[in-house]
This record gives C-alpha cells, sequence and structure tokens, in this order.
C-alpha cells in the first residue's frame, strides 16, 4: 500500500438523538488527501460534512472505519500525541474572550509537551504568525474589540502557530459579510501557498470552494458518502485573475452546482403533484430535516 | 420519564444514606444525647411531640408565606414602576440596591420597641429583608431586554403597557425567577432570625426552648420543617419555572 | 405588470443622519436623496457600514434623521414626533435575524402584528393561514421558534412583517445568514410574493448577486460618510428564475455594480 | 435623601416625639459623635472580624466543592438539594447545637458566618461550571486537553461572571449571618450591641449602630463589585 499522507477509509458515525432514535449520518465516505492538496468539502445541509471534519480532527469519535496519517494507523480517531499535527478552525472563530489575541494565538503552544521551545521562540513565533494574517498591530487588544474578519484570521492564526502539517477550517467565513469573505479566502489561498500546508474545509459557497481548492467531494444526502469529486482545472496563478472570464469556469460552475442540487430532481419525481415550482418541494423536503438538523451540528 | 425517576430517587437516596452514617457515627464514638441526637430520636420526636412543634410549624409557614408574597408584589411592582418612568429609576434604583445588601436583622430589637412582639414585626422583617432582592432582580432582568426584541416593538409604535405585557414581561421572566428564589430563601431566613431574636411563637422560639429544655430531638425536629419549607418552596418555584419556561431555549437554572 | 412613472411614492430629500457615542458621532448618512416608485421591487446594495440600514430604519421612523425630508405617499414626516399609528400599519418591517419571541409558537409570532396594530378582524387572521401555508410552515404552526431551523424561521419573519398586509416591506438583509442555495430559494420565493401582492418592497443586501436577481432598480452605495454612488436599473422582467443567473447579461450587471462598490486589490493580499 | 432628612427632622421636632421612640436625627448624629468610639466601634470590629474572616475561608471553599461536584453529573444532583437545605436554613437556629462542640468562643462565630455564605457560592459557582458552551469543549478536545486542563483553562474562566455574581449575594448573606450570630451567641458584636440597646431604650444608640453595620455592609460589597470590575476586565 501506497505510503498515503491522509486517508480516511469508510468512516461511518451514527448520532442519538435524545428521543432515543438512532440516526445513521455517515454511511461510507472515503477521502485520500495529499500532502499540500487543498481539498474542499461540500453537500447539502444536513448531509454531516462537518461531523466528517470534526472526526478528522478528534473531536467527535467515529463508529466504524480506519484513519490513517503519514503511514501509521488510528482504528478510533487520532491520538492526543498526533492532535498537535492537526489545526482546526471553528465557523464562530471560537476565541477566548478573556484573553487577549497573543495569549488566544499562544494557547495551543500550552498544550505542546514535546516542543520544550522557550519563551523567545513562542514570542517570535506568535508574532510571526499574527504578521501572516496582518494583525501584528492587535497583539494586545481583547477579541471583544475586534471585528468579524478580524476575529477569525485570530482564528487561523491559533490554527497556525504550533506548525500543523494540516489545517482543518469548519465553514471559516460562514458567518462573514461578502466582501470580507472574499478578501479573507484570497489570503487563505495565500497562507496555504507560502506555508505548503494541506488544508481540508468544509463550505457551502460555490464560489469560494472553486477559488480555492484543488478537489472537491461532494457528500449525498443523510446517510452521506461521497458521490462526485471534482477536480478543479485553474492553476495557482490563474486563481489571482477574474477566474469568471476563465475558460472552464462557467462549466465547473454548472457540473458543481448541479451535483449540489442534484438529490432534489431525484425527489421531486415522485413529489406529490405540488403545482409550486420545483423550488418549493426541495424547499419542503429541507423543512421536514429542519428539525434533525437542529441537534446534529454541521 | 426515567430521567425524571433518576433525578428524584438520586438525591433522596444520598439522604437517607446521610442519615445512616450520622447514626453510625453517633454510636462509633459515643457521642452524649445531650450534643447530637440520632436520627431515630429525631424521627420519634417528629411523631411523639407534634402537638408541641405543629403549631408552631404553622405559624411560621404562615408568617413566611404571606411575608413571601408581601415582598414578590413589592419587589414585581416597584421594579416595573422604576422600568416605567425614567424619574423613578433615577431617584429610587440606589437606594433600593442599598436595601439588599443591608442585614435587616438588625432592625429587629427596633420594631420591638415600636411595634412591641408578635406576628406584625416578623412578616414586617420578612418583606424589609426579601423585596429589595426581588425589586433587584426585575430591574436587571427588565433593562437587559434583547435590544432586538424591543426594537420590533418600537417598529410597530407600541404603547408602554403593551411593550410590558408583550415584550418586557415574557423575556424577563428568567431574572423575575431568580428573584423570587432569593427573596423566598431570604424569608425564610428572616423569619426564623425575627422568631429566634424577637417572636415568642413560631420555630424560632420553640427552638429556644427546646433547647434552653435541652430537648435535643425536638429541637432538630423543628429544624427539619424549616429546611423541609426551604426545599418545597425552592422545587415548587423551579417547577413552575421550568413548565413556564419549556416553551423556549431557556439557558438553565441560575442564581445571579 | 408594467410600473407607469407616477409621483415618486417615497422620496427621501438631503437626509443626513449622525450617531453621536460617547466618544466619536459617526456620519452614517451624508446628503442622501433617493426615491421609490409604487409596486417597485428596489434593492441597497453596498459594503457593511455603508448606512443602508439606516435608510430602512428612517422610512420605518424607527429613528429619525439629523436633517433633511423624508415623504411617504404625499405624507411628510415630522422631524419631532413620530408618524401616526395607522400610517404605521402601511408598513412592513423584516429584520436581519428573525426575531422571533420564543414564548410565542408560530401562528402566535404569526398574529402578533394584528394584536399590537388591534386590527383583528377574520379576514386577516385567514389571510395569515394564507401566509403559513404558502411558505409550507402550516403544519408546524403549533411549534415554537427553537424547535424549527433557520430557514424557516426566516421566512416566519417575512411572512410576520406582511400579515398586516402593507403597501411598503422594508427587509434589512434578511437571508444574510442562510447558505448559498437556501438563499436563492428565498429570493425566488420572494419574487413570486412581490408578484402576488404588488407590494412596494426595499431590499437591503451585501450580496451583489442576490441584488442582481431580485432587484427591478438598484442602489449602489458606498461607506464613511454612507452615500449613494449608483442608481442601476435592471432589465430582467418580473419573472425570473434561478437560471437568470447563467445569462451573460447577469454578470455583466455584477461586474457594473462589484466596480462600483470598489473592487478588492487583490496585489495589495498577495 | 435630603428631603427624606428633613422631614424627618420636622416631624421629630413637631410632633415633640419622645426621642426614646423616634430620635430626631440631630440626636443621632451627635450619638454618633460622643458613643462610636467608646461603645459602638469595638464590637463593630468585632463583628467585622469574624463577617471578613468567615467570607474569605467561605469563597475559596465555596467555589472548590462547586469545582468537585461539577465533575459529575450524578454529583450534581445529588448535591444540589443538600445545597439548598444548608442555604435555606438559618445558621442561626445551629448555633444552640454547636455550642456543645465548639464551646462559647469567637470561633463559632466564624463558622456561622461561612455556614451561611458558603451554600450560595457553591449553587452559583456549580451552575456556572456546568454551562459551559460545547463549542470552548470542542477546541479544547481538538487540542486533546486532560480534564483539569479543560476546567483550568475553560471552564473556569468562562463561569468567573456566574461565580462573582455568587460573591455578591454570599456577601449580603455574610453580615446578615455576621449579626445573627452576634445577636444568638451574645459577648460582644453589634447584634448583641444593639439587642442591648434596645432593651434600655438608648434608641439613638440603637440607630447610630444600626446605621454603622449599613454601612460596613455597604463597603464590604462594593469591595466585591471593585474586584469583580477588575478581575473580569474582558467583559
Amino acid at each position: 500500500m501506497l505510503d498515503n499522507f491522509f486517508l480516511l477509509e469508510n468512516i461511518q458515525k451514527s448520532v442519538y438523538t435524545n428521543e432515543g432514535k438512532t440516526i445513521r449520518v455517515l454511511d461510507q465516505v472515503d477521502i485520500n488527501v495529499e500532502n499540500h492538496e487543498f481539498i474542499c468539502i461540500m453537500g447539502p445541509s444536513g448531509c454531516g460534512k462537518s461531523l466528517l471534519l470534526r472526526i478528522m480532527g478528534g473531536i467527535d469519535n467515529m463508529s466504524g472505519g480506519k484513519i490513517s496519517f503519514k503511514g501509521n494507523v488510528y482504528e478510533d480517531g487520532i491520538d492526543k500525541q498526533t492532535k498537535s499535527d492537526f489545526g482546526y478552525v471553528f465557523q464562530h472563530d471560537n476565541l477566548l474572550d478573556w484573553r487577549t489575541v497573543y495569549q488566544n494565538v499562544h494557547l495551543p503552544l500550552e498544550f505542546d509537551k514535546k516542543s520544550n521551545t522557550k519563551k523567545t521562540d513562542e514570542r517570535e513565533r506568535i508574532l510571526n504568525v499574527l504578521k501572516l494574517v496582518g494583525l501584528d498591530a492587535y497583539e494586545k487588544s481583547y477579541p471583544r474589540e475586534l471585528s468579524g474578519g478580524m476575529r477569525q484570521r485570530t482564528a487561523i492564526a491559533r490554527a497556525l502557530v504550533h506548525n500543523p502539517s494540516i489545517l482543518l477550517l469548519d465553514q471559516p467565513f460562514g458567518a462573514l459579510d461578502a466582501i470580507t469573505r472574499k478578501i479573507l479566502s484570497y489570503e487563505l489561498l495565500k497562507i496555504w501557498h507560502r506555508e505548503q500546508k494541506t488544508v481540508i474545509m468544509v463550505t457551502n459557497n460555490i464560489e469560494e470552494a472553486l477559488l480555492l481548492s484543488n478537489k472537491i467531494y461532494v457528500l449525498s444526502r443523510k446517510p452521506s458518502n461521497v458521490t462526485h469529486i471534482i477536480d478543479v482545472p485553474f492553476t495557482y496563478d490563474e486563481r489571482w485573475t477574474n477566474l469568471l472570464e476563465h475558460p472552464e469556469y462557467e462549466a465547473v460552475t454548472e457540473e458543481l452546482t448541479g451535483y449540489l442540487s442534484e438529490r432534489s430532481e431525484h425527489e421531486n419525481a415522485h413529489e406529490s403533484q405540488d403545482n409550486h415550482s420545483t423550488v418549493k418541494s426541495l424547499d419542503h423536503y429541507l423543512a421536514s430535516l429542519g428539525d434533525i438538523d437542529h441537534r446534529v451540528s454541521c | 420519564m426515567k430521567r425524571k425517576i433518576s433525578s428524584f430517587l438520586l438525591p433522596a437516596a444520598a439522604v437517607i444514606i446521610l442519615f445512616i452514617l450520622w447514626e453510625i457515627s453517633i454510636s462509633i464514638f459515643a457521642i452524649p444525647a445531650w450534643k447530637l441526637s440520632r436520627p431515630t430520636e429525631i424521627a420519634m420526636a417528629l411523631f411523639r411531640d407534634y402537638k408541641e412543634i405543629l403549631p408552631a410549624v404553622f405559624y411560621t409557614y404562615t408568617n413566611v408565606i404571606i411575608g413571601f408574597v408581601l415582598a414578590m408584589t413589592v419587589g414585581l411592582s416597584l421594579g416595573s414602576f422604576i422600568n416605567g418612568n425614567k424619574l423613578a429609576g433615577v431617584t429610587l434604583t440606589p437606594y433600593v440596591n442599598l436595601l439588599c445588601t443591608i442585614p435587616l436583622i438588625t432592625i429587629v430589637p427596633l420594631l420591638m420597641l415600636w411595634f412591641g412582639i408578635g406576628r406584625p414585626i416578623i412578616i414586617l422583617t420578612i418583606v424589609i429583608q426579601s423585596f429589595p432582592i426581588m425589586n433587584f432582580n426585575c430591574c436587571v432582568a427588565f433593562a437587559n431586554v434583547d435590544p432586538l426584541r424591543l426594537e420590533l416593538m418600537d417598529s410597530f409604535k407600541v404603547g408602554k403597557l403593551k411593550r410590558l405585557y408583550y415584550c418586557i414581561l415574557p423575556d424577563a421572566i428568567p431574572g423575575v425567577f431568580t428573584g423570587i428564589k432569593l427573596s423566598a430563601i431570604l424569608s425564610i431566613l428572616s423569619s426564623i432570625t425575627a422568631e429566634m431574636t424577637g417572636g415568642n411563637q413560631g420555630l424560632g422560639a420553640q427552638i429556644n426552648v427546646f433547647v434552653a429544655f435541652l430537648k435535643m430531638p425536638q429541637a432538630m425536629a423543628c429544624i427539619f420543617y424549616i429546611a423541609l419549607l426551604g426545599l418545597v418552596l425552592y422545587y415548587s418555584i423551579s417547577h413552575i419555572e421550568a413548565r413556564i419556561m419549556k416553551t423556549r431555549n431557556n439557558e438553565g437554572e441560575q442564581a445571579s | 405588470m408594467e410600473m407607469t412613472k407616477t409621483k415618486p411614492f417615497i422620496t427621501l430629500e438631503h437626509v443626513n443622519k449622525e450617531f453621536v457615542t460617547k466618544n466619536k458621532t459617526t456620519r452614517a448618512l451624508s446628503d442622501v436623496s433617493l426615491e421609490v416608485s409604487k409596486g417597485e421591487f428596489l434593492v441597497i446594495v453596498g459594503a457593511s457600514g455603508c448606512g443602508k440600514s439606516t435608510i430602512i430604519r428612517l422610512i420605518d421612523d424607527i429613528i429619525k434623521p439629523t436633517s433633511g425630508t423624508i415623504q411617504v405617499d404625499g405624507f411628510e414626516y415630522d422631524n419631532t414626533k413620530p408618524i401616526s399609528k395607522d400610517f404605521i400599519s402601511r408598513m412592513g418591517f423584516v429584520f436581519q435575524i428573525p426575531n422571533l419571541y420564543p414564548w410565542l409558537t408560530v401562528r402566535e409570532n404569526l398574529l402578533l402584528p394584528l394584536k399590537l396594530l388591534n386590527i383583528n378582524t377574520k379576514e386577516h387572521v385567514e389571510y395569515a393561514e394564507y401566509l403559513l401555508d404558502m411558505v409550507h410552515l402550516q403544519n408546524y404552526a403549533g411549534a415554537y421558534p427553537n424547535e424549527i431551523s433557520g430557514g424557516m424561521a426566516q421566512r416566519l419573519g417575512v411572512i410576520r412583517a406582511m400579515v398586516h398586509k402593507p403597501e411598503i416591506l422594508m427587509m434589512d438583509e434578511p437571508y444574510g445568514a442562510l447558505d448559498e442555495l437556501t438563499r436563492e430559494q428565498m429570493d425566488i420565493e420572494l419574487l413570486d410574493l412581490w408578484k402576488q401582492l404588488g407590494t412596494t418592497i426595499i431590499f437591503i443586501t451585501h450580496d451583489v448577486e442576490e441584488a442582481v436577481l431580485v432587484g427591478s432598480r438598484i442602489y449602489v452605495m458606498k461607506s464613511d460618510p454612507g452615500r449613494i454612488v449608483a442608481d442601476v436599473p435592471i432589465e430582467f422582467g418580473t419573472n425570473r428564475t434561478i437560471n437568470n443567473k447563467f445569462t451573460h447579461q447577469f454578470s455583466v450587471y455584477c461586474d457594473q455594480i462589484t466596480e462600483l462598490i470598489g473592487e478588492i486589490d487583490l496585489s495589495k493580499i498577495k | 435623601m435630603i428631603i427624606i432628612l428633613l422631614l424627618w427632622e420636622i416631624s421629630t421636632i413637631a410632633f415633640h416625639v419622645d426621642s426614646k421612640v423616634l430620635p430626631s436625627f440631630t440626636d443621632i448624629l451627635s450619638a454618633f459623635q460622643n458613643k462610636f468610639i467608646p461603645i459602638i466601634l469595638p464590637d463593630l470590629l468585632i463583628t467585622m472580624k469574624n463577617l471578613v474572616l468567615g467570607y474569605v475561608i467561605a469563597v475559596p471553599l465555596g467555589i472548590l466543592i462547586a469545582a468537585i461536584c461539577a465533575q459529575s453529573q450524578t454529583l450534581v444532583k445529588i448535591a444540589t438539594p443538600l445545597i439548598i437545605m444548608t442555604l435555606v436554613t438559618p445558621v442561626i437556629i445551629i448555633v444552640p447545637i454547636l455550642i456543645p462542640f465548639i464551646g462559647f468562643d469567637a470561633k463559632i462565630k466564624v463558622l456561622v458566618v461561612i455556614l451561611q455564605t458558603a451554600p450560595i457560592i457553591i449553587l452559583n459557582s456549580l451552575v456556572g461550571f456546568t454551562n459551559v458552551k460545547q463549542e470552548k469543549l470542542d477546541l479544547m478536545k481538538s487540542y486533546g486537553a486532560s480534564r483539569f486542563e479543560i476546567f483550568r483553562k475553560i471552564t473556569f474562566m468562562d463561569a468567573l461572571p456566574r461565580v462573582f455574581a455568587g460573591l455578591e449575594l454570599g456577601c449580603i448573606l455574610s453580615t446578615i449571618g455576621a449579626v445573627s450570630g452576634d445577636i444568638a451567641v451574645g459577648d460582644g458584636g453589634i447584634g448583641t450591641r444593639i439587642q442591648m440597646a434596645a432593651s434600655t431604650l438608648a434608641t439613638d444608640t440603637v440607630f447610630a449602630s444600626i446605621l454603622s453595620t449599613c454601612l460596613l455592609a455597604i463597603i464590604l460589597f462594593q469591595v466585591v463589585v471593585w474586584i469583580e470590575r477588575n478581575v473580569i476586565a474582558w467583559k
């Protein structure tokens, strides 16, 4: 078996709701990640894509399947030691309000027993990573004094400071307005390229996924597995130009949008004769997922 | 249903175990009866001397309930009045908040001087000691109502009364209930203390009598009644709050 | 339904608005003038902080302007006292966060405006049921806000602002928090409601694509100080669907508006 | 405030109320001048010593117990009713039972303050420790932090505002505890001073000592509020 960098084989996960029901969220998910690759995971809301990311980061454990990372295999999720090789960014930045930006970014280093770096090295590393995200002037300020974009930048800096080889991003720009989202996605592109990291990002913004990733994994509805893998045909330099003019942009966008709303046509076939347009029945289907969606956070 | 039973059985079991431990420790260390009586003795005292204890229990319970209800209404109405107009808010709030922090037990001897011994001064002490904390929590709850919900009211140019009924009161329920629980606790505290220092009837006074005659089990029995009143009041209030709050995603019970 | 050039239904002339906080005064709006004709679907788009939400709060009389005049259907606002109650009942406001009352069921939340404006006729209550059915919430009518999903809460917020049949509907980035797919469906659904009811809609968003998809006319705004920089009419007619997005004309409009807002200069990031 | 005082002054003189029943404000002021130092102050200091000592012990004790109980849900279920029981039973009634064990010295008054203050601190801190946002705990899981690290870095800091609310309430209850402790045990302290003065109808000293106790309570409360404002600077 060739020594692959980060491989997830038939990951399964079922969740117990407090009414005692068990729901299979992840059926058999296989994801193979090469080193220095930027992967996006997309899918309709409620398909468990965030849950999959949490399993990768060791936040939730999996009901079945195998994870292999840099050659060694983990039956029930990565162990504590390997976690220091992962950086996780949450959707709502998840900063600690009682700590300054500097102390927030310092947090991961407090768990890094193996590296007995001295105080000065730590400070230097934190300042570097803060400069990388453009927040070196905000070292002393508290999270409440920062805008949404700046808080998310601090979260990204915090996920980079202990120099992990894999970055896991759970809809990092979901809560930001369109303009800040665009700026941050370009900055993320630059960071990925310059720091030579491997990035796995969950998103439901098509434009963002196409701009950033080399490969997009599309998940189906619950119980989900990977239905499509799209290779994004843009080189790094092309991504800095206006992608709208790129010859293949419209084709790959339509392909991706088709896959994402694919399941809905299948549903409409046996949907009751609803005189409203097809959009209404997809809406209806989403509504019925509403209550389950509420308990399973993804 | 399973969760309900376990949430009741567990604490009850713990209390029983506590009693058993208590019983054993007495026999092991051979603590003399006049120092600490056994739970069994207390239980017997409860049944045998109920004639003596019950009137006192009845007296204290009525005092506490009257005082507590009075304190609650005064606190709530003052709270909505202060929230109503700014002038009252500015002038009254500092004093009422100060009242919260003052140990009003000190005025019991004074009240005794003015009104002599008896039920009125006990109820008065309860009200004076409990209503400020209720008012304080109401004011805090009314003040930080979610601004968005108020903005919805503004967009319909709603009058003060409707605003209070539809938006402020429902939103403030968690804070108000915290106030109610606290004033319940303070009501019991102040009633017993008032009875002990200034009263001649009621559990507080009864305990003095029992202790004087070294009837420890009976004294402990009275304490049991007070603890029972406290638990019943506290849990019934939380139950009412839970039923009202079941319709919302409340963030757990907190005594602020 | 073609819009004839009637007297402007809503006009703002040279409106300024300053918010005075303890250490600084921010000029949210500086010398803003705009017109909205009856039955039009106007969209205001711009980066956050350009004062677009302030404009609709002025029209709905939630806040008062520092200077300038506001006129709605011939009635000029008096900057000292609030507008009359029956005038208010002609306007509906949709908030960015659904802002539902958790202690009321879905139906009670919907009927709340009727109670507040005390117009509780049977006909209005029937109309409320019709609205519930139109947005697929009828079998959630008895549920409480914390039991329904984000999309459903958002839809309830929209129909709640329409239950008293307002002539003007103001929406402050109503679908900002939803994911892209759901947001598109909401936009199309809103267009259906607009076609059926003919309400004048003022729609606020920071998403250029959403603006072009729904708007029949777009005001583009810039920040510090908040001002209107362009008025772009969109000729897509009234019955639009998602595939309007894939037409060439659509991306031309998008580029034009993004240009006006001010392109992000990538070189600085690289 | 001034209006009330004026009214008070005029009414006492106008209706020439017997100073034994309601002394005029000036009487109280004079009582303050000549009686404060020799009589009121020493008792006030005794009570204050017990109060502060009791409070300073009750705070860490309460937080510690809450931290231990917060570790497991079953423990929380068992502890809460017990805490409420101790919270509700006025400690003053347990004094006569404690005396045979501890005897008559000041230690018992400090114990009274502790028993009166600790429960409310435990209850509030416990609520704070058990209601931490799930996202913050997930963050810790992503670092593989141990239970103790999670408590020290996240749970304790996140719960601080609730803990301080408990400390403020504890401060109120501790003053009540201290004064009732004086009354129950006797031998010195402002509580006994007030009782004695009342029995000898020295109403002006009663008023003066009541006012000074209230002043003491207010100062202590403001100290706790001041500490909170500095510790929770990030709010």
